[in-house]
């Protein structure tokens, strides 16, 4: 399909339609700071009504992850007693994800690859195959703690099926797949004309201007960096105002451990195996029995983080480990930013 | 344990909220009913028994009379449960350790104030043995719930071991300190989900306690950036007791 | 009547609770009754005093966790206080939220008493949890019921017991407009339930036993006052909030780690019987109705229609929930956001009064220019009743005595005496032990 | 990952769900350690030694337990299980006819090929003889595949030595060197007295041609395997097992990760030259 055009007031009317076909998730407008109302904190949600899109959202803090692998997903059902007759539970069911930013994009891509890569998880790969990515272009940085231009994944080839590009009152919309096709195919569009082709070529020379590399080296470079400082006094000097607290990990794209635990129901019938996310920052994450730790000190275990997501992932994977969208840092109460460690280690030895 | 365990409840000095919290498990209730008898709970009934295979017990011990009670109950136990804050971490009753205890009385009682003498709050686990330990002011039903089914299972329960902020960032909160209010959250233990503070909108006050190997230094660290002074952080620190150890010792 | 029956020897350990425990003492030799009163033995807990030092950011916080049943009435209270101290005008948003809230209170309270605690008595049950299978409807009501009031509380401050969210000069966190139209059609689904219990309770017949007092509430010119209102009392006194102490009468007795109150008389009422007494005119329309259905009419002077009194307001709180939601749904909601600051200089008292299910509760707070608290006073309802009951106690003896009433019964009725004013549920529960001698 | 890959694997049958196994076997070993015999109720389980399972309680939780018995030996799978919380605590009351669920096998198991033609050195402490026994007895069924063959096992006290009889066996027989030692003895021990480093002086090593197999508490792998580098063992022929907390068994839970490398798909079995370069391996 050529490229078409939505216009923005037609964007309520594409929503709903989709709505009518299967849930929609996108950002909405959560709440408004406290202390100064013009900041607007945004949040994924199933859109129950079109109105409440936000497409002009700029963070938030858990990313769309969390539609295709709940915080809390149950895995295995049994019964208590004579026969537990385990048996899997795979619950799916087409949705849309609307307005993903670049970053999230390829985040979801690295996700996948941990997924189905060796033995295959369909517990999360049912959810993703029945997703449907709308993605959302980028003009500018969310804010300081961005750095997505340095870890690669602003420019997203795929792993979408419709990408919007945001051209003032209306949207560039490019359809990467098939899927993609079905989905333009319920909104009110036109094609593309030749001045419509200029406003979007416009819109990515201005974004190659407003982005600018914070890492003073090339992302390929990260992971040789970073086995450098392995025994730098670097993580010590920044673990000390660690909290532990997790939120880092809970709030990454791209951060995929887990706890597994059983539940039993009241009447001790049936139980079933859950899951749900886990954060290698937190004290018990690599204890054994017999008490011994692996990573008891706090600084090796923020050390284990900075080089699963520049290092580890990728290799695991080939995919980044950390897509740069941020939230780590902005979730972080101690301030401790990846980035900043990234920039912080290039000098360190 | 017997076929048929036997629970208890009692309450020493508190709100009884904790209480409250177990009747509001409502239909949930039921088939713990079937499995055990509940053979003392004021708050529902009546009726008593000479041997308690689990007792749940809310409130702190803050008077002499409270000590010889806890005792006697511990006596009758297998499996002692200190429910909320109060009898885990001694709660809102130790505000008052930190002021002159004659002081506090007069206050309250005036020229009356020898009528009515009082031990510092402590929590049960200071005077007797405790085998499990629900957090929270008040508990979160469901944990009452979890631990049930556990002791009912004969299966250790395991309290959670990591911070606030793990569950806060899960139901996709906007961080408070980002909003610039000092939350506790980031060194207390959680499982109060879902009806944490957070999610409401409020800071955390910490009524779950101290996660284990908390970074205290770091916290004083961050809410001195805040602007705020010793006074200030122990004064938060300080609303539900078990918090404030950790801190003064710092201090 | 005989001779055995003249003498009497009551003792109940660990009847009533004010902030927890307590016991009847009474005593009749030859007829007269030599010794009568309610000893409160629950540990002291000084919330006035480790009021002191506290910011008013959180003296809430302190307060709620006098009481697990009316800790959104506390935090009501303390909020009012604080909020009167800073100077502060609560917007009429904010003012509509709140009396959900403490309406919802009273329904989770008052629900919780009549069918848990009270119910039982008339049905002969020693507690609900036999009738789960005798009067399984009755019971599963109940619950729906108990859970309906938790739910409000719930969407609205995060949850019953010690809320979350209401501070001092709004909320942190405001619900949307979904969210109220979601919780009102929800709501008003229990209608049914709500008409059934009155029903349910016109069935029970009440003891008799009359005895004038002194009643204590709130009352308000525009309506059945809870959430705010001057004080006043039956006998005609009233006063503005910051004059509590005119009528309110506190003083400690060796008896009893929880003061008693009392004014013109020996004793003064409150509650829901005393809030009906002053206030019935302003019922609205269905709890008048309600009222009718019981046989409850004003002035009455029964101590056990307490709990009749309370359905009838289950009714009015209930409605006026619906009322509530419906305004603020209409009104939309304003982005409103409470001061993170305590304000500049702003040094002195402030008293909040609202009426909670057993009755009329104060909080005064006096704050330094930083915020923090410096003195307080609170004045607990049931601490106020406590004189009452010993003075009904009084009245109640000879009379059962005199009826020649066998010793279960009299044991009953005194226990529903007790239950009647809802001191506490804990209490309530617990049976009066009567030894003829 | 392309859609394909995303489609097979949405399709795929879910590798958390257990298949059921019974015991046929349970054996109060010591105090904290229950031996099991298992059959699968379904297909037997293809297993290499060194290989692990994970190990369901339903209701309570699942562990991973080394595989403890040898393929050579039929279908059925031992453990050997400490009780040490949850899921082992629960195990303790387990009996014959009682079922459990199973998954796996995980791990890469011992790299038996390898070693073929090679003498073998075992050295296993405590618990360690566990996962190491599969392995003596996979090489003891197929003796004529092997060099020298040398079992060195330890324990803190007697009355915590795991498979004394089997031991016994060893001990007797003539195409193998077994040496058993306890810290503590009690007074009816005749054997040897010591921390098991002290054993190595009593055999001897052919470094060129020896692999040595060392499963043990981390301080005892750790002066074992300076024992055997000090003989001359080379680095990448010093064998060891490792244990790291696990939830998932496939490489995903991120629990057990050592740096780049997942103990429960990479390892458990590593040899000392791998272990050395992880860091944070010991
Ligand atoms: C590859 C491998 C092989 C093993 N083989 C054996 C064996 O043959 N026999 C044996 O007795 N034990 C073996 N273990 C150890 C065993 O898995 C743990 O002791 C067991 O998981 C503890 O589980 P639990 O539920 O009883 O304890 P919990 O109550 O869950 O915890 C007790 C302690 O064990 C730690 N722990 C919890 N879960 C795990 C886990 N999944 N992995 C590791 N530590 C955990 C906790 O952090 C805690 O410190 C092996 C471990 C691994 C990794
Ligand atoms: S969010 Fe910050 S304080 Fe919390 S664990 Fe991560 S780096 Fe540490
Ligand atoms: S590590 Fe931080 S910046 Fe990188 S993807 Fe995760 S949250 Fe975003
Ligand atoms: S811990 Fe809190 S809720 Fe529980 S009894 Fe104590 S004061 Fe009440």
């Amino acid at each position: 399909m050529l490229p078409q055009v939505l216009k923005t007031s037609d964007l309520g009317a594409w929503v709903e339609a989709l709505m009518a076909e299967s849930r929609v998730a996108a950002p909405v407008l959560k709440e408004t700071n406290v202390s100064d109302p013009t900041d607007l904190k945004f949040g994924w949600q199933y859109v129950p009504d079109p109105a409440d899109v936000r497409l002009d959202y700029t963070v938030t803090v858990l990313g769309p992850k969390k539609f295709l692998w709940p915080p809390r997903q149950k895995l295995v059902r049994y019964n208590l007693g004579a026969g537990a007759e385990p048996e899997a539970i795979i619950d799916h069911e087409p949705h849309v994800l609307l307005g993903v930013h670049p970053c999230d994009i390829t985040a979801i891509a690295t996700l996948d690859a941990a997924f189905a890569k060796d033995v295959p998880d369909p517990h999360y790969l049912a959810r993703r195959s029945d997703t449907a990515i709308i993605g959302l272009d980028c003009g500018a940085p969310c804010d300081e703690s961005s750095f997505c231009l340095d870890m690669g994944s602003l420019y997203p080839e795929s792993g979408f099926d419709v990408m919007l590009t945001p051209l003032g009152d209306a949207y560039f919309v490019e359809v990467a797949t098939q899927l993609g096709e079905a989905l333009v195919e319920a909104a009110v569009v036109r094609p593309a004309t030749k001045q419509d082709m200029e406003a979007h070529q416009a819109f990515a020379e201005e974004k190659r201007s407003d982005f600018h590399y914070k890492l003073p080296y090339e992302l390929k470079y990260l992971p040789e960096i970073l086995d450098a400082s392995y025994d730098s006094l670097v993580w010590e000097a920044i673990a000390r105002q660690c909290f532990s607290c997790g939120s880092c990990n809970i709030a990454c794209p791209t951060c995929y451990c887990f706890d597994v635990y059983d539940e039993v129901e009241v009447d001790l019938s049936k139980g079933c195996r859950v899951r749900r996310y886990d954060s290698c920052q937190l004290d018990p994450f690599a204890e054994v029995a017999g008490g011994e730790n692996f990573r008891q000190e706090r600084a090796s275990r923020l050390r284990h983080r900075m080089f699963r997501k520049g290092k580890y992932i990728l290799e695991q994977t080939g995919r980044v480990g950390c897509v740069g969208c941020g939230r780590c840092e902005r979730a972080c109460v101690a301030g401790i930013s990846i980035k900043d460690t990234y920039v912080q280690i290039a000098g360190s030895r | 344990m017997a076929d048929k365990p036997t629970l208890a409840f009692f309450s020493l000095a508190c709100c009884e909220g904790c209480q409250l919290q177990v009747l509001a498990c409502e239909e949930k209730l039921l088939p713990i009913l079937e499995k055990a008898d509940i053979v003392r709970f004021r708050e529902a009934s009546d009726g008593d028994a000479d041997h308690y295979d689990v007792t749940f017990v809310e409130g702190s011990i803050v008077t002499a009379h409270d000590l010889e009670r806890i005792k006697e109950i511990r006596a009758k136990t297998d499996t002692l449960v200190a429910l909320g804050a109060c009898a885990t971490i001694a709660g809102v009753n130790a505000v008052k350790n930190f002021q002159d205890p004659d002081d506090v009385a007069a206050y309250v009682y005036g020229d009356k104030k020898e009528w009515f003498p009082h031990i510092a709050a402590r929590p049960l686990k200071a005077e007797v043995p405790v085998d499990v330990e629900i957090h929270g002011c008040p508990i979160n039903s469901d944990e009452f719930l979890e631990v049930v089914t556990c002791l009912l299972m004969g299966k250790p329960y395991r309290q959670p071991n990591y911070p606030v902020c793990v569950d806060c960032k899960l139901a996709g909160n906007v961080c408070l300190w980002n909003k610039g209010i000092p939350c506790l959250g980031v060194v207390t233990r959680a499982g109060c989900a879902p009806l944490m503070c957070p999610s409401a909108g409020h800071k955390c006050i910490g009524c779950r306690g101290l996660v284990d190997n908390p970074n205290t230094q770091a916290a004083k660290d961050v809410m001195a950036e805040f602007g705020l002074t010793v006074d200030d952080v122990l004064r938060e620190f300080r609303l539900f007791q078990g918090i404030y150890d950790e801190v003064a010792k710092e201090a | 009547m005989t001779e055995a029956s003249k003498t009497l020897d009551i003792r109940v350990d660990y009847v009533t609770r004010i902030e927890g425990h307590g016991n009847i003492v009474a005593k009749v030799q030859d007829g007269e009754l030599v010794e009568c009163r309610m000893e409160i033995t629950e540990s002291p807990r000084f919330f006035e005093a480790m009021l002191r030092g506290r910011s008013w950011a959180d003296a809430m916080f302190l307060t709620t966790r006098i009481c697990g049943i009316c800790a959104c009435g506390h935090g009501t209270a303390s909020l009012k206080a604080t909020e009167d101290a800073m100077g502060f005008t609560r917007s009429e948003q904010t003012e509509r939220l709140r009396r959900i809230v403490l309406a919802a209170e009273q329904l989770e309270s008052h629900w919780l008493h009549c069918y848990f605690l009270v119910a039982p008595d008339f049905f002969g049950a020693p507690s609900v949890i036999p009738m789960a299978k005798t009067h399984t409807d009755v019971v599963l009501r109940a619950m729906r019921l108990k859970k309906l009031s938790h739910h409000i509380c719930r969407v609205l401050v995060g949850r019953h017991t010690h809320p979350i969210g209401m501070v001092p000069g709004g909320y942190m966190k405001l619900p949307s407009v979904r969210t109220l139209k979601e919780l009102r059609d929800h709501v008003a689904s229990f209608d049914k339930d709500v008409q059934d219990t009155v029903d349910l309770f016109a069935t029970f017949e009440t003891p008799a036993l009359e005895r004038e007092t002194e009643y204590e509430s709130i009352t308000h010119p525009q309506e059945y006052a809870f959430f705010d209102g001057r004080l006043m009392t039956s006998d005609g006194d009233e006063a503005d909030s910051h004059a509590y102490r005119d009528i309110i009468h506190e003083e400690v007795v060796r008896h009893s780690t929880a003061k008693h109150v009392k004014n013109r008389r020996e004793s003064l009422m409150v509650g829901a019987l005393a809030r009906f007494n002053n206030n019935h005119g302003q019922l609205n329309p269905e709890a008048k109705n309600a009222a009718e259905r019981l046989g409850l009419a004003a002035p009455c002077t029964n101590p056990f229609h307490n709990n009749t009194a309370q359905i009838v307001e289950t009714v009015h709180c209930y409605y006026d929930i619906l009322l509530l939601l419906d305004s603020l749904i209409e009104a939309g909601i304003e982005d409103e956001k409470p001061p993170l600051e305590w304000p500049a200089g702003c040094a002195g008292t402030g008293v909040g009064i609202v009426e909670v299910p057993r009755g009329t509760l104060v909080h005064e707070y006096e704050y330094d220019e930083h915020g923090i608290v410096t003195g307080a006073n609170l004045v607990i309802p049931t601490n106020q009743n406590l004189a009452n009951i010993e003075a009904d106690f009084r009245a109640y003896i000879p009379q059962v005595m005199e009826e020649g009433k066998r010793e279960e019964e009299i044991t009953h009725l005194l226990e529903m005496l007790v239950r009647a004013y809802d001191p506490c549920i804990s209490c309530s529960a617990h049976l009066v032990k009567v030894e003829f001698k | 990952m392309t859609q394909t890959d995303i489609e097979k694997g949405a399709a795929a049958a879910s590798p958390y769900v257990p298949k059921m196994a019974r015991i046929v076997a349970a054996d109060q070993m010591t105090e904290t350690e229950r031996f099991f015999r298992l059959e699968m109720e379904g297909e037997p389980l293809a297993y290499e030694p060194g290989q692990f399972v994970g190990v369901t309680v339903f209701g309570v939780g699942e562990s991973p337990i080394s595989i403890c018995s040898s393929p050579t030996q039929g279908e059925r799978i031992e453990l050997t299980i400490r009780s040490v919380g949850l899921v082992t605590g629960a195990l303790r009351t387990f009996e014959a006819g009682d079922r459990l669920g199973i998954r796996g096998p995980f791990g890469n198991g011992f790299d038996t090929g390898a070693m073929k033609g090679q003498d073998v050195l075992f050295v296993a402490g405590g618990l360690g003889l566990a996962p190491t026994r599969s392995l003596i007895r996979y090489v003891l069924d197929k003796r004529e595949d092997f060099g020298k063959v040398t079992i060195l096992a330890g324990a803190r006290e007697p009355n915590l030595l795991l498979f004394r009889e089997e031991i016994a066996e060893w001990v007797e027989r003539s195409d193998a060197d077994t040496l058993v030692t306890v810290n503590q003895p009690d007074k009816d021990w005749k054997g040897n007295v010591g921390v098991i480093t002290r054993l190595f002086k009593q055999v001897e090593i052919d470094p060129a041609r020896t692999c040595a197999v060392i499963v043990g508490p981390p301080v005892m792998f750790k002066f074992a395997v300076l024992e055997a580098l000090a003989a001359g063992v080379p680095e990448h022929r010093i064998i060891c097992s490792l244990e790291r907390h696990m939830k998932c068994g496939v490489g995903k839970c991120g629990h057990c990760q050592i740096r780049g490398v997942y103990v429960c798909r990479d390892g458990p079995v590593f040899t000392y030259e791998q272990v050395k370069r992880l860091r944070e391996g010991i």
